[in-house]
């Protein structure tokens, strides 16, 4: 796992990011960032899929905590939480996942509110924001997406992300605009979500040109820019990072492959193997689109 | 009999207009819907509380002519007798499609026309908000989708049937148990993809602001007459007011008039189911008393009280009615429990079966099972009634006829007809 | 529209207090409820046209309080637009139990106490006309059997249980057909051994005088409050009143107070059902129009027009509405059409279904398909349509749905929903 | 069948006969009455059990001709009336089977008003009162009783009996009283149906008290008074004939054997056996009543 240590040291200002792992991870070239349900479709496969996409290149990689009322996603997320969680995984589990687990990217946490509203370490009767964040962090934990949780109602959190340094990463949707754009951008840290169309997740064969609109509104930003939602192949990766993103995110077209082995009844190994593949794939894309001029149509 | 000490009744149900009720309420959703909600935000702040463009009258004016508004307010003499004291029950049974959803629908229909949506998205249990939707929208011509679980739509193939009649798309949702949770999850997601063309109706007083607040504001119209009527009548305010809670859209409707009157207690009557207690094995809730058992929590974009396992996932709740039959409840009640300014009763199964079939064989009037609890509640608390009992009969039974069957047979309710023709079912 | 020329509204509905309507009408019956008929008339005319001991205002009170009255007259405005007329919509489906029929079995169940009674029978062919009594004796608190014919028991399950859960006793009739007719015998004869102690309650403005007097005028409420409402939308009196007719109690009630205003038209909408030619191998007509087709005769102690054979057998009759399976008809409508004042107009089961689904996708209200009828005319006459129509929406279809889906799987209807899920039955 | 030659012979004056051979058959001591429906089951079974009727000890028979709703019927006669239609009896049919049927004592024909109202002859296009009675007159028929039509709309089927020679009789029940059995005093004609308790026809094993109080009422009347509704047995019929009654009149009892017979799928003979021992001991039951005082209650 992600050494923590380094981890805690607070450095976020306004745009950067808090956690020196996360900075570090789009210095070095376009980042690419798979998600993936933990305990999917067990403890033990997540792991071993976990660690094929650090094999396949990933520079962090985002852990889905599961929660029941996954609202932000598709279907096929959805699909992948309710197998998490019908394998028993819990918070508890999560962060002895993320202990666990032999990679040493950032670990970015995305799950929804109520579990860390809810959140009690074991033997503790306290609960909310403040003990959450202090077990990821002890965990090994980077960072925060909670879809769920817009900036207004985030102060707790923040507060408690910034004690323990954990970057608060946020979603900016196409929708996004105005006002509300400035004050998000006063509040992130890390990197942004950059919401590539409206809808929740699920991998889409086009990628929308609303991405292109969204990257020129946050043109001015001082934060990296990660674009995800419906990305699912290299040539879509290339794509956007020519358009300029500091980094891709991709969920569901990894999942896809979950949930097929899981059809399919392949082997942990076989599953494994084939997420890698997807992970170099998405990754040499990633890295292809920063060589190439951006499309002239801009 | 309270006195009456005066209210401006026009103003009190429209508080709250920041979205929180103490801690609770709040906008918990994702960003791509936050400028829809505050659109949606807007709008409420032009059209419902400051009538911009006649709204509201456009509005009253429909819910008179298409749904039947004014509903009476009727004595129940045999009630009366029964519990020694003076029943009157609130006819939102006799609203256009049989509950008191019609109002909501209606002005969320209306809003959207206002605001130049030109489709609208709904989610449904038990299917009575799709079906109220689904009238509204035919009658203002404006395409509708009802997202509704796939075993609900089995259970209520009569409700789909009538979306369907009035023209309504309804859309299996296929996810988890396929039940009401999952079908908002689901319209959330729709939503999220359509916000700019879409508005979302949403069927009880949860959600993000400023839904709990307008749905409120929607269904006050029950209470302000209700204030009107029960002065007309017995020359005074109310002792009591009892109303079942779901989510507490009829709750609210039936309480927004009387909060600021701190003599007329305010029951909200909840589904008991057949145990308070947690079924820590199976992870389920044997009931949907989320005021009188839940813990503080965010779902479905507010905070507010609900079903949880210590973890914060989200209990499977459990009611005979469906219609009750949800892991959490309005903000504003949550709050209004908080502040004990409302009562939190819980009324298990059987007892609502025995209110079921009181009223059915007493009045004449066969409530929803979700109404029936609080005649359940009457019938459990009758020594506590005093003075001037309004009960809200938000809805009628005729949808509940197969579900009464089953769930009469499965126990000795003492009240009950002979059922032996009907072990087949109807 | 027509211009206003003065009435007396109130005395309209008492004419014909002798019982004879031209010649139809009288009181053919045994002669043991000769003596019951005649107690009956008295009581009629001291409570019923004299408000005695305010028999009539307690009998308003109560269709206010316990029923939902005054029903609204909405303005239809996709159909308005559709038919280009103005389309009013007279809602008795929002009375409560669903249809106009609650007009006279409050009526009659009150008369009954006011007259010492302490028992109520009736009929029910499709269960409405049972299910309205049974209410209103369980409001009333009046023990009530009530008789249905065992195959419509078995069609009509669930109103059975409706009545059941009110209380009342459904008692099957085997005979003959097992169908209507079939119960209003039954229940005659019953009657014919209990008239000391028993009132019936007849199901529409048929059977010996006093009945079809006493029918219409507790149902005359339609049209008294349609009048005025009308007059407030639209400044003047109504062009045309269409209403479905069976026995034709909500027909009259829909006419009563415009029988005077010969520039409104007034038209009675029959079942066609699949073909007004009579079925002579079966002795059967397949269709319920005997307004249209049907002979003078003797039915059920009235004279008045009738589906029969040339022998003079009463002939089964057909429709998909089972509410308009009657082969008589009021006596007072059979006058009025031999008098030119009524239009009668049949309507086949196909256009009456057309109607069904029209009403439902386009204005989201679900009509009885009794009710179905009466909007099929629309559908095929729009063109002699003008001014002001105004449609009595004598009740609301949650009682079809099963039927609507097996007839209208059955043909090919052009405003039907995709039904494919529904193939199964509901 | 009867002569219908002499029936013709009109002599009507209120109260009285109209008919000399109604008037002939309460001369001699009390008429027995018994009642069938005409084609139950069928036409041949009917003409054998109406004749066996007659052997019986009949004085007068009344004939059903069936309606498809007698709502005066209880569900024995109702039955028969079923029967009969199904097996095709029509108007034309029964008063063919008036001319046919072979016994010598007055027929009465007992239907419903609506049957007479349509009446019209084979290859008439009139119908009506008039046309029924010529045709019943013509066939035999000594009398008619109608129980949906009350004495207030009689009188176009009052006048073509008087006109033809036929008795209208009338049904006087419990609770007809008062002004009412005055005006029907007046009206009635051959003799007096009186119903001998409330509710519609069945044999029932007691015989009610109201007979009494109802033979009473009628004391005054100048009409033989012959008592139905519900007789089944020969003491009953003795009881009633003892409590002043001048006749009585059978149905249910004798369809009841009708129905046992179809159902239990005797032979017409043995079938017509059986209702003429009934007969039988329904008119020595009658007969016997006669010679006994009347019971000491009254
Ligand atoms: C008749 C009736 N009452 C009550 C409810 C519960 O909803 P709420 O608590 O929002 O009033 C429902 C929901 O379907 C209902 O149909
Ligand atoms: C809704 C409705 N409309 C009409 C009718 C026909 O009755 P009537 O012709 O007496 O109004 C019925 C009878 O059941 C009915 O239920």
């Amino acid at each position: 796992m992600a050494d923590s240590g380094q981890a805690a040291e607070t450095r976020r200002s306004d745009g950067a990011a808090a956690n020196s792992e996360i900075a570090a991870a789009f210095d070095d070239g376009p980042a690419f960032i798979p998600y993936l349900a933990v305990g999917d479709p067990s403890y033990e496969a997540s792991k071993a899929y976990v660690e094929a996409l650090a094999r396949g290149g990933a520079d962090v990689i985002e852990l889905g905590l599961p929660f029941s009322e996954p609202i932000a996603e598709g279907p096929t997320i959805q699909g992948a939480i309710v197998r998490a969680l019908e394998g028993g995984m819990t918070p508890e589990l999560f962060f002895e996942f993320v202990e666990d687990v032999d990679v040493d990217v950032p670990l970015v946490c995305m799950t929804y509110y109520n579990l860390i509203y809810q959140y009690s370490p074991p033997g503790s009767d306290e609960r909310g924001p403040e003990q959450f964040v202090a077990r990821a962090a002890e965990a090994g934990i980077s960072g925060l997406v909670v879809p769920d949780l817009p900036a207004e109602e985030a102060d707790p959190l923040r507060a408690a992300c910034d004690e323990h340094g954990l970057d608060l990463v946020f979603i900016v949707a196409p929708t996004t605009e105005g006002e509300r754009l400035q004050s998000m951008m006063e509040r992130v840290s890390g990197y942004v979500y950059v919401q590539a169309r409206l809808g929740t997740t699920g991998a889409k064969s086009d990628v929308s040109d609303q991405t292109d609109r969204s990257l020129q509104r946050l043109s001015e930003w001082n934060v990296p820019k990660a674009v995800g939602f419906g990305i699912s192949s290299g040539e879509q990766a290339e794509r956007i990072v020519a358009s300029g993103a500091d980094g891709i995110i991709v969920g569901s077209a990894l999942v896809d492959i979950v949930a097929d082995g899981v059809d399919s009844e392949w082997s942990t190994a076989e599953t494994a193997d084939k997420l890698e593949a997807k992970a170099r794939e998405l990754a040499e894309g990633a890295t292809r689109g920063q060589t190439e001029p951006a499309p002239s149509d801009e | 009999m309270s006195t009456d000490h005066a209210t401006d009744a026009e103003d009190s149900p429209t508080k709250a207009a920041d979205g929180k009720f103490g801690d609770y309420g709040g906008q918990y959703v994702p960003e791509a819907l936050m400028p829809a909600i505050q659109e949606l935000t807007d709008a409420y702040e032009r059209y419902v509380v400051n009538n911009e463009d006649g709204f509201m009258d456009e509005f009253r004016q429909r819910l008179a002519d298409f749904g039947g508004r004014p509903t009476p307010l009727q004595r129940a003499d045999r009630l009366s007798e029964r519990y020694d004291c003076d029943v009157y029950l609130k006819r939102e049974d006799l609203l256009h499609g049989g509950a008191h959803k019609l109002n909501n629908a209606l002005g969320q229909v209306l809003l959207a026309k206002y605001m130049g949506k030109d489709r609208i998205i709904a989610e449904t249990g038990a299917g009575q908000h799709g079906t109220a939707t689904a009238m509204a929208a035919a009658h203002l011509d404006m395409p509708c989708t009802i997202y509704m679980g796939e075993r609900d739509i089995n259970r209520q193939r009569p409700n789909v049937f009538r979306m369907k009649l009035n023209g309504s798309d309804v859309k299996p949702v296929t996810a988890g148990r396929g039940t009401l949770k999952e079908a908002i999850s689901e319209t959330m997601r729709d939503w999220a993809a359509s916000v700019e063309t879409t508005h979302y109706v949403i069927g009880s007083i949860v959600g993000p602001h400023p839904f709990p607040v307008m749905v409120r504001d929607f269904h006050a119209v029950i209470s302000e007459e209700m204030r009107t009527q029960v002065r007309e009548q017995t020359g005074g305010l109310p002792d009591s007011v009892v109303a079942c809670a779901g989510g507490g859209s009829n709750t609210m409707g039936a309480f927004a008039h009387f909060v600021d009157d701190e003599d007329v207690n305010l029951v909200a009557v909840e589904a008991g189911g057949s145990s308070l207690a947690v079924d820590e094995e199976k992870g389920v809730a044997p009931n949907s008393a989320s005021l009188s058992t839940g813990d503080e929590g965010v779902l479905h974009g507010a905070r507010t009280k609900l079903l949880q396992d210590s973890f914060g996932q989200i209990m499977e709740s459990h009611s005979i009615s469906s219609g009750l039959d949800y892991a959490g409840v309005g903000p504003e009640l949550a709050h209004l429990v908080d502040e004990d300014r409302v009562t939190p009763v819980a009324i298990d199964d059987d007892a609502a079966l025995e209110g079921f079939h009181r009223l059915s064989n007493t009045e004449g009037i066969i409530p929803a099972l979700e109404t029936a609890h609080a005649f359940g509640y009457l019938e459990e608390h009758a020594e506590e009634l005093s003075g001037t009992v309004v009960v809200n009969v938000s809805g009628r039974g005729d949808k509940d006829l197969q579900a009464a069957i089953e769930e009469t047979e499965a126990r000795d309710i003492p009240n009950a007809p002979d059922m032996s023709m009907f072990s087949e079912g109807i």
